[in-house]
């Protein structure tokens, strides 16, 4: 491999750089209102389902406490990004504000869903019973089939 | 009977060698999305991995050059310069992914935050560079990376429609709520998994340390052409498994605990032991091998003297650089950045480095003063210039393609 | 241009790019020391008439030291930072360069020796022989 | 002198017409025996007039294999000549050759083997 004199190399270079700029410009900036709903509501709705299958199998003595207890916390931990990038919206349009407070509605009721389940498996007194947290994860994963219509038909 | 040990510890070792955390993301992010229709890029990905790891193996035979020392004395130092920082970058963030996921496996274990076990991982992992010998490291991390087979004997207990599996991998098909360009980003993300730049620095590395002659040869050739194919068919098991479990539910791999679901599934707690086990031999195990890669990388391009077989005090600057590259793996990791993210990167640019280290192995391996009568033979030039085309391809495709994609989001 | 075949010449004959430059030079116990970055010349002054019949310069030492940032943006560093490496201390030049003195006597290891007194040597097994 | 210095110069003939740069220096082990190595003499310059500089040497060896690259890095080094020290006038900012100077062929024929 010949080192080529020195101009066109670094002509290459600037070239690839404006390139991995451009990118990351293109990654950050956000599309409309309602792709980075329907995103964040096919996350969420990825994470309800990762809760709802740990809680099911911890329940049926598949699945140790930590590992559920660290799989729930991920999926809170992805709910919450989601929830971020919705919450990051600034839309234009009357509609747009509508989807968004509905999206924003729903995801708060998944969290708190979440955050039940959490409990369940944490298991101290007091905490809800392991049905109590599958039935808040049943309902959240509901909603967010409902909004996810919603959103797809718009 | 001493041999047949010897052949089957090979093998075994390079099974459980082969997976690491790039695997085992990758192969379960595009189970959980794609289900078996990128399994041929694991098949193009171990042949790949087997003929490189061949073809250095053999120039560290033969000349008893390592890979970075080739690349130095080839490109000369400007080409060679590039491809240092390139190479050592990558390697510096599969480092970062690999103590994060011995972190993340051990918080699946003992639900202590991960970010806790991060020093504990680094310094376990220096303390294994620093004392145990080369070979009873590669050994034990090896045999235990083995109970990844788990993943295998789980695809088995959950009783898959295994017409649908062999249907979906044999005519591989984009599934429609997934993309074209995402399909092929994961193509490349899968092939840079399993052909990582770091296997070679360290396989040929390895040569060296172990000071193997062209009749040693034989045995590292039985251990890559048995050995790796199988590591592929635990990396093909573990796509199995999230496409059987997660993508019915519609779960989307974003974190390790996720990878691990199916097995709890299928063989229960007995075999989430096993798993938990196997993950973090495997990342460990990987964490020690992309740790010594960077060490070599920088200590055969700049001529230091390296090498477990040396007493630390005999390779100074060989050390003192894996120490800051675990320092600086502890640093990236405790910002927060999620292990798994990092992964997911250091897979693609793996792919986009992997023409900088295979076009200067395949130079040398026909080079006669380096390697005298053991050049290339015919066909393994043909394969490897047919391999040429396919990384130049998917070195070039990377970028465009996580740009679209948005990292395949 | 019609190039004439090379007389044949009695010894080894070594391209500086193929064979020296950019090589490994391992001391007399196989234990590396340095790359080598440059060559130097009995040769005649840069820039002076050679007059007909001088002999032909030989290689009295290689040269070693920081020359990669000089490598990469052209220039070289001044001769007094070049680390001597006597043409009378190589042993034999093949695939490495092997040397007849053990490393310990070369300065060219001097950020070698610095890091192993001051770091390494410090850490508990730093001097254990792990074979 | 310091080989660095040489390397990449421009070539000149005696009309001063440039006839390439310096791609690499030749050197012989035949000298005065030392201890260990025979001194290395330089045998002379290898000029080549359309790439600064070759490190893989693919237009001074037979090889072939892998398959496309050795030609076409030989195509880039065409008309690489070796010129021997007893030609070479002056060595310094560029070198001069003398009158009548003969083009060798570069090829490699003692190997360092």
């Amino acid at each position: 491999m010949e080192t080529r004199p020195g101009n066109t190399r670094t002509s290459k270079r600037t070239l690839l750089l404006a390139v991995c700029f451009a990118g990351t410009a293109f990654l950050t900036g956000c599309g409309g209102v309602t792709d980075t709903v329907s995103t964040a509501v096919e996350d969420s709705a990825s994470a309800i389902a990762t809760a709802r299958l740990a809680l099911g199998q911890e329940s049926a003595g598949k699945l140790t406490t930590a590992a559920a207890a660290t799989a729930l916390e991920d999926s809170l931990r992805e709910l919450q990004t989601s929830r971020d990038s919705v919450v990051r919206l600034s839309p234009s349009t009357p509609e747009d504000r509508q989807v968004r407070q509905e999206a924003l509605a729903v995801l708060e009721g998944c969290t708190a869903g979440l955050n039940t389940a959490r409990d369940s498996v944490a298991g101290n007194d007091g905490a809800p019973s392991a049905e109590d947290g599958k039935q808040a994860l049943d309902e959240a994963a509901g909603r967010l089939s409902e909004l996810k219509t919603k959103v797809g038909a718009q | 009977m001493k041999r047949i040990l010897g052949v089957a510890l090979g093998i075994l070792t390079a099974i459980g060698g082969f997976v690491d955390i790039g695997d085992l993301v990758t192969n379960a992010v595009v189970g959980s999305r794609f289900g078996m229709s990128l399994v041929w890029v694991v098949a193009v990905g171990v042949v790949g991995i087997c003929l490189f790891a061949n073809m250095s193996g053999r120039v560290a035979a033969a000349s008893g050059r390592a890979t970075f020392e080739v690349i130095r004395e080839r490109l000369g130092p400007r080409a060679g310069l590039a491809n240092l920082s390139a190479s050592f970058l990558i390697n510096l963030m599969t480092v970062t992914a690999e103590i994060g996921g011995v972190a993340l496996a051990l918080q699946l274990a003992s639900s202590v935050h991960y970010l806790l076990w991060i020093p504990v991982a680094a310094l376990a992992v220096w303390l294994v560079v620093w004392r145990v010998k080369f070979s009873i490291m590669e050994n034990v991390t090896g045999l235990l990376g083995l109970t990844l087979i788990v993943f295998a004997v789980a695809l088995f207990l959950l009783k898959p429609d295994w017409g649908n599996l062999a249907g979906q991998a044999l005519a591989p098909a984009v599934p429609d709520e997934e993309t074209a360009s995402s399909y092929w980003y994961y193509a490349i993300a899968l092939f840079g998994a399993a052909m990582t730049p770091y296997e070679v620095f360290f396989f040929s590395s390895g040569a060296v340390e172990e000071g193997w002659s062209i009749k040693d040869l034989i045995q590292s050739r039985i251990n890559v052409l048995v050995g790796f194919p199988l590591g592929g068919v635990l990396s093909v098991a573990i796509a199995g498994c999230a496409a059987v479990v997660l993508l019915p539910a519609g779960i989307a791999v974003t974190s390790l605990s996720q990878v691990i679901l199916p097995v709890a599934e299928g063989a229960g707690k007995l075999g989430l032991a096993f798993v938990l086990i196997g993950l973090v031999a495997a990342t460990f195990g990987a964490a020690l091998e992309t740790t010594l890669s960077s060490g070599y990388t920088l200590a055969q391009f700049f001529g230091w003297s390296w090498g477990k077989f040396r007493r630390p005090a005999q390779a100074a600057r060989f050390h003192l650089s894996m120490i800051i590259t675990l320092l600086i793996g502890i640093a990236v990791l405790s910002t927060g950045v999620d292990p798994v993210l990092i992964t997911e990167y250091s897979v693609v640019f793996s792919a986009i480095a992997l023409p900088l280290t295979y076009l200067p192995i395949l130079i040398v391996a026909n080079d006669p003063q380096y390697m005298g009568k053991h050049v290339n033979g015919r066909p393994v030039n043909v394969l490897a210039m047919i391999y040429l085309v396919i990384i130049l391809a998917a070195s070039l495709a990377a970028i465009p393609l996580m740009i679209v994609t948005g990292a395949g989001s | 241009m019609k190039l004439v075949p090379v007389p044949p010449i009695a010894g080894r004959t070594l391209d500086a790019q193929l064979h020296l430059l950019d090589r490994q030079a391992l001391d007399n116990d196989g234990v590396p020391v340095t790359t080598v970055d440059d060559l130097e010349l009995s040769g005649p002054e840069p820039g002076t008439e050679i007059p007909e019949g001088t002999p032909a310069p030989v290689i009295t030492a290689l040269l070693t030291g920081p020359v990669l940032g000089t490598r990469i943006f052209g220039g070289r560093p001044p001769s007094s930072r070049l680390i001597r490496i006597p043409w009378k201390d190589v042993a034999d030049v093949g695939v490495v360069i092997k040397l007849g003195v053990s490393g310990d006597s070369l300065d060219a290891d001097w950020v070698e020796r610095w890091i192993r007194d001051k770091i390494i040597a410090r850490i508990p097994g730093g001097r254990h022989d792990p074979r | 002198m310091i080989l660095g210095d040489l390397l990449g110069r421009a070539v000149h003939d005696s009309d001063g017409v440039k006839l390439g740069r310096v791609a690499d220096a030749r050197f012989v082990v035949d000298g005065a025996p030392q201890q260990l190595m025979a001194e290395a003499r330089l045998l002379g310059l290898v000029v080549s007039p359309h790439s600064v500089s070759s490190f893989l040497g693919y237009e001074r060896t037979g090889v072939t294999q892998p398959w496309p690259l050795p030609r076409m890095l030989r195509w880039r080094h065409r008309g690489s000549f070796l010129v021997m020290w007893e030609d070479i006038a002056v060595m310094g900012e560029s070198v001069r050759l003398r009158e009548g100077f003969t083009a060798y062929s570069p090829e490699l024929v003692g190997g360092p083997e």
